[in-house]
Formats: C-alpha cells, structure tokens, sequence
C-alpha cells in the first residue's frame, strides 16, 4: 500500500478538523491540503501525538487528526498508555508504518520490521480499537469510519517505503508563520481568542 | 587587508547571494568598499550611523533583498538597539560584516581597540545572536555560505567577525 | 490639528503603498484606521524612518509612506543626511510632531517644543521637500501629492496632543505575525520570493 | 509543601488564568494535585512522561487553554526535546511548574537530588527559558501572575522553579 494514495483519500473529507503531520507524509500532505488553516508544522519527531492529544483535550468538539509514523511513534512510545487512559472521543491516529527509519539517507529498519506491531501495542495500552490495514480499500473503510465516528481511532496502515515525499514540493512557511495561520484559523472558527496579551 | 583577499571577499559575498550593503567605513575591510562599488550586482548605502546601518537593511530586506551590514565592531554596541528591537524581534536575515577591532588576531591591536574588543563575544551572546570568527581566506566562499543559509533559515542576524589575516 | 483626523483622511488614500509605523500613538492610531497587508507597525523609537528607506531603495517602484513622530525622529535625527544623500525618489516621510512624549505616563516636552525645527533639519541635511503644516487643510495639500506623485518628501505636521489612542483596542498581532502578513503580501504583489531556504 | 500553600498556590495558578494543567506526580508540590482536580476551573490531565507532558500541554495552548506542566526538576531534563522543537521552535505560551529538588533552598535536599539539581537553572538558560525562582509562599500569587504574562508576551515556555517553605 503506498502512503500517498491513502492521504489522497483523506483529503475529500477534511473540513473543519485540526491536523497534526509528524514529519512522516508533512510535506506530501502540507501540499494536498494547502489552503487548510487547521494543519499545523511541527517538523519534528516523537510530538505530534501529544501535541495532537493536547488540542483534542483543549477543543473537546473539534475532531483532531494525528498523522504519524513507526519511527516517531517508537521514540513516544509513552503517549499509547496516557492515549489509552484519557481515551479522548474526538482524536483519530494515523500511523504510516513502512518498518523503516526513512528519512535517513540510507534507510535502515525500524523496530516494526523485526516484529512490534504497533496496533496490538495501542490495544494493549487501553486503545481498543485500534486496526492494522495492508490495503487501500481496508484504509479507506477505516479511515473513513474513524473520521466520521465519536471515539478514539487508531489505524496503523503498513505502507511500503516510498521516497517521493523528497519530491514533494515543500512550503516556504515556516513553523512560526505556521502558527500564527493556525491560531487565528481556531480564533476564528471557535470565535474566541488564543493569543493573550495587548500590543 | 590583501587586496587579493579584499576581492575573494567581495567574491564570495556576491556568490553568496549578497546584493545590499549598509556600511559605514571602516579601516580595516575598506578594501571591499570600492569592489563593490564598480559591481553593480551590489546596492550600497552608506550611512552616519550603524544604528540606522542595520534599520535600512532590514527594511531592505523585508523588500526582498538579500542584505548585509558592514561594519566596525564598535558598530555593534552603537547598533545594538536596533539590533533588538528590529533585526531581532522581526526576525530579520541580515549578514552582519564586522571587522573584529581589539580581538587578540587584530594585527592592529592596541590599547585603543583593545576593551571593546573583549567585550563584543558577551554583547552578541547578551544578544543571541550567531557568530562565526574569520580569521584567513581558507574556505572563505563556504564560510560566507554557510553564513547567509543560517541567517534565512534563523530569520535572524548572523554576524561574520573578520580578524586575522583581514586586519593586516 | 491633531493626528487622527489626519490619518482618517490618509488612510482611503492608502493603495498599494507600503506603511511603516513608529511607536505606541501612530502604531495604535494607524492600525486600527488602516488594517492593510501591506502595513509594517514597528513600535519602537528611532526605526520607522529608515527600515522605510530601505524598503523605498528596494522597491523603487513602490511608495513607501513613513508615519514618524517628533520624539522618534529626535532618537536617530542621523537619518537625515542619510536619507537625503541616499535620495529614494518613492518616499514620503510624515512626521506628526506634537512637541512632547506622550508614550510617558507625564507627558515632557520634546526639543522641538523649544527651539527645535524639523523642517530647517530637513532642509539642512537635504532634503528639499520639506514643509511644515499647522492645520488639516494645509496638510491635506501637502499630503494628497506626497501620497500620489513621486519624489522624496518630508511633511511636518504640527499636531496637538491627542490620548485618542489609549482609548483604542489594541491589536494583538505581534511583530512577527506582522512580518509573515507583510512579507507574504510583499512577495504576492511583486511575483517574487523573499523568504528564502526550504523547509 | 503544606496544605495552606498549597491552597495559595492553586488558587494563585487560577487567579493567573492557568485552567489546564499536565503533569507527572513528584513529592514536593503533590499537594496541590487533589485541590486541582477538585476545582472545575482545570483540566488536569496525568502523564507517564514529562515529554508528552509538555506536548499536551503546547497543543491546548493552541487551542486556548492557559496551559501549566507540572513536574520535578528532572522532568526537565527528560523534556528538553520536546522544548526545544515543540515549545520554543513554534513558540507556544506554557508555564513550567517545576519543584526545584536539589537546590540550596529544597528543604529535603540529599545527595540523591544535588547533583542533577544543580544543572536546571543552566539548563534553563541554555535552552534560553525565562524563569523566576519561588521560594516565599507570600510571592507566590503575583510571581505567577507575573510568569503568565510574560509566556504571553513571549508566546514561550516560561519558568517558576519551587524551593524553600514549598519543598517542606
């Protein structure tokens, strides 16, 4: 399964939801939603769950879509149990898992590929629902009932490593710029203000 | 300065990107002054004070030049206000030329250069703002480089402190 | 005459000119008449003047309107001979000169409240443009041209103290969302990049 | 800490505004934990880890929460990553409760907590957080008062390290 199809069929159901990329897919995903207010850069790894868990806790009526990968799970593997406890109904998580770290210049497995398996980790961690998907058509059908369900969505889909995120075109914002977009598109929405403090 | 030196410099700041220079001249990098000025590639403006040497670059850079500021060292301790409350809290990518007067490479050191030299390392620190010491022409293109990709990717001052070899 | 009449009847006159603020007054007063892009609040002392010029030498075919005060033309009067030498035929310095900081709890007279005359600087340092103006029709006169033709042009408004702009909401956009804002509509209405590096 | 200071100290945390607060339990501060989940007014939320602890609470203050990260001195250290590219590199309004073990101050000092509590404040700085010491429970209404506006000007993480009469 290749992750670019899959995000691309996320894209058609995006409206209001705030989306935390990690840097698996930010770039190829920052491109297929560029006039969404609500995504936000972090460009880093090992945060966007939590970051992800803070806004859903924050915002408890907005969904909130976290989008990972095994690497970056691996490095906060400790946000499954606080996931699981806190149970938030409106946060759905991806996480693209091509076993390997790819980012690197020469690609080397991570521990997925010597036999983690992330979903029956996030089971076993309070996440009851999460899934593991190998095909388009299982993400689909999964990533589509996550979005459009109350409660806490897990999918791990095992994605084949693919280097065309480094063919991506990437935007000249950056996380600074980012942020502000992304305050004033909550201030907006929610009708209240984020940013505290007078001139 | 060399005058070989002088043009590796100018060179490297032109293959750099460079292309708008505040200054207030100094005796130590004066060389590159007349360069730039029969290269058209460069704007200059040359002002009274390194105060408003940086506020005219920033604004040059916000119309989208790539700018440095030349300057004394002692430039920095005039400049430092604006430094602040422009360069620094816009978040400005400047390349900040300094000819490092009263450091101990400074090969015309005296005990009139000598305390603002001492003196400059914890006023940039005080700062935050990032500093490279040059002390030869080795690598000089890539040191420059180096420079102008920290500044756009910070969004912040980054300072060149010439010493050396540069103040012959 | 006192500042904010004056900016009423500037700001329609506002297009595609490039502003730049100095301090608290003129920044409050400014910022709430005219929310343009295309508006750099400073909000500090000594600056305005000459991030202007600079924007003025590296836009030639922009105009570029600076909103200056007494007391912050007095903290980098250096400008003068620098600006006049330089010469940016698209800039248009206005210097609303109330004779006192008024930014200080208790007001204190600024030196243009004694023997000080901006104007006769002006002209000393070079720049011939300058005039002085004591009432809204003369400065409209000297403005509606320094706004809508060329040259370099410096305009001392003689204002009374206003605390008009402590009773206005203040803007929470804070410098650096100004800049991603100005920036952005900078390189929109040139056609090219400014902010440069990828992410 | 006893139970009149932590009182004080949870009514001056929503006198200040603060209504979220992560955390990971600690001895020194604890008493405040069941005064916060007493009180509507915050959103406590428990953590297995001062790294997500800190992203939690970044992400609600991206959304309008007046977040606080509640933790011991060493939770520092484990959260310096998410700092740096999370909090500081966006830039999101956080206040670091941190009980401040092993400094001059901490009423239950040993050699278990000396040596690491030694390098916080260094750490502070070099990671550039702002950060006030609270040592007199009669300054603690206005120092976090004083904290959140200052993590609101500077849309950063900011500090307030708890020694003396809150470490009893």
């Amino acid at each position: 399964m290749n992750r670019s199809a899959c995000l691309e069929s996320l894209v058609p159901h995006i409206t209001d939801q705030l989306v935390v990329p990690s840097v698996s897919g930010q770039w190829i995903w920052g491109h297929l939603t560029k006039e969404h207010d609500g995504n936000l850069l972090l460009g880093s790894m090992g945060n966007a769950l939590g970051v992800g868990l803070g806004m859903a806790l924050g915002l408890p009526h907005r969904k909130v879509i976290v989008i990972e990968s095994d690497g970056s799970v691996l490095l906060s593997l400790f946000n499954l149990p606080t996931l699981g406890a806190l149970k938030p109904d409106n946060l759905v998580v991806f996480v693209f898992d091509n076993e390997k770290y790819s980012g690197s210049r020469i690609s080397r497995p991570s521990a997925t590929a010597a036999g983690t398996d992330l979903a029956a980790v996030a089971r076993d961690c309070g996440i009851s629902h999460a899934v593991e998907v190998r095909d388009l058509d299982s993400f689909k059908r999964e990533s589509q009932g996550a979005l459009s369900r109350q409660g806490l969505g897990f999918v791990v889909a095992k994605v084949e490593e693919t280097l065309e995120h480094r063919q991506a075109e990437r935007s000249t914002a950056d996380l600074t710029e980012n942020k502000y977009r992304f305050v004033r598109y909550i201030e907006r929405t929610e009708g209240k203000a984020v940013f505290r403090g007078r001139g | 300065m060399e005058p070989e030196l002088a043009s590796k410099l100018v060179n490297g700041l032109k293959a750099a990107g460079i292309n708008f220079v505040t200054y207030l001249p100094e005796t130590r990098l004066s060389q590159i002054l007349p360069l730039m000025r029969q290269d058209e590639f460069f704007q200059l403006a040359p002002v009274a004070s390194e105060a408003e040497g940086v506020s005219i670059a920033a604004g040059a850079a916000l119309g989208g030049k790539q700018v440095a500021s030349y300057m004394e060292g002692t430039g920095v301790f005039v400049s430092t206000y604006n430094l602040l409350t422009i360069a620094e809290r816009f978040g400005i990518p400047m390349l900040l030329l300094v000819s490092y007067v009263g450091s101990a490479a400074d090969k015309r050191n005296s005990f009139l250069y000598v305390r603002r030299g001492t003196r400059m390392i914890p006023v940039l620190e005080a700062l935050g703002i990032e500093y490279q010491i040059v002390t030869d022409g080795e690598n000089l293109e890539t040191r420059i480089k180096d420079a102008v990709r920290m500044m756009h990717a910070l969004k912040l001052p980054v300072v060149l402190l010439f010493t050396g070899e540069f103040t012959v | 005459m006192i500042r904010y009449e004056c900016f009423e009847w500037m700001a329609p006159l506002i297009d595609d000119h490039l502003v730049v603020t100095s301090l608290s007054g003129q920044r409050v007063e400014w910022g709430h008449l005219s929310n343009r892009e295309g508006n750099l609040l400073l909000g500090s002392m000594g600056n305005a003047l000459a991030v202007g010029c600079g924007l003025a030498m590296a836009l030639p075919h922009r105009r570029v309107v600076v909103l200056e005060s007494d007391g912050s033309i007095l903290l980098s009067l250096f400008n003068l001979p620098t600006v006049a030498n330089l010469g940016p035929q698209n800039l248009s310095v206005f210097v609303f000169d109330n004779q006192i900081y008024s930014g200080t709890r208790i007001s204190e007279p600024t030196a243009t409240a004694g023997k000080t005359d901006l104007e006769i600087i002006a002209r000393g340092a070079g720049i011939e443009d300058a005039v002085t103006v004591r009432d809204l029709e003369t400065f409209k006169k000297a403005a509606l041209p320094a706004l809508t033709g060329s040259g370099l042009n410096f305009i001392v408004a003689k204002v009374e103290e206003s605390r008009g702009h402590r009773k206005i909401q203040r803007t929470n956009m804070d410098l650096l969302e100004n800049k991603y804002r100005f920036v952005r509509y900078i390189e929109k209405t040139e056609g090219k990049p400014i902010f440069l590096g990828r992410g | 800490m006893e139970k009149d200071v932590a009182q004080k100290t949870a009514a001056a945390l929503k006198g200040a505004g603060i209504d979220f607060v992560t955390y990971l339990p600690e001895t020194r501060l604890s008493r405040i934990l069941p005064l916060l989940e007493a009180d509507s007014a915050f959103k406590l939320v428990p953590t297995s880890s001062e790294a997500e602890a800190v992203t939690i609470a970044s992400g609600a203050a991206l959304v309008g929460k007046q977040p606080a990260v509640y933790m011991e001195g060493t939770g520092l250290f484990v959260c310096s990553y998410n700092l740096l590219t999370v909090s500081i590199r966006v830039g999101t309004p956080i206040l670091l409760l941190i009980s401040y073990v092993g400094s001059m101050a901490d009423q239950k000092n040993s050699f278990r907590f000396a040596p690491t509590g030694l390098r916080t404040e260094q750490q502070l700085r070099a990671l550039n957080i702002e950060y006030q010491i609270a040592e007199d429970p009669a300054q603690v209404e206005t120092q976090l008062q004083n904290a959140t506006r200052m993590m609101h000007a500077l849309k950063q993480p900011v500090a307030l390290l708890f020694t003396g009469a809150f470490t009893l």
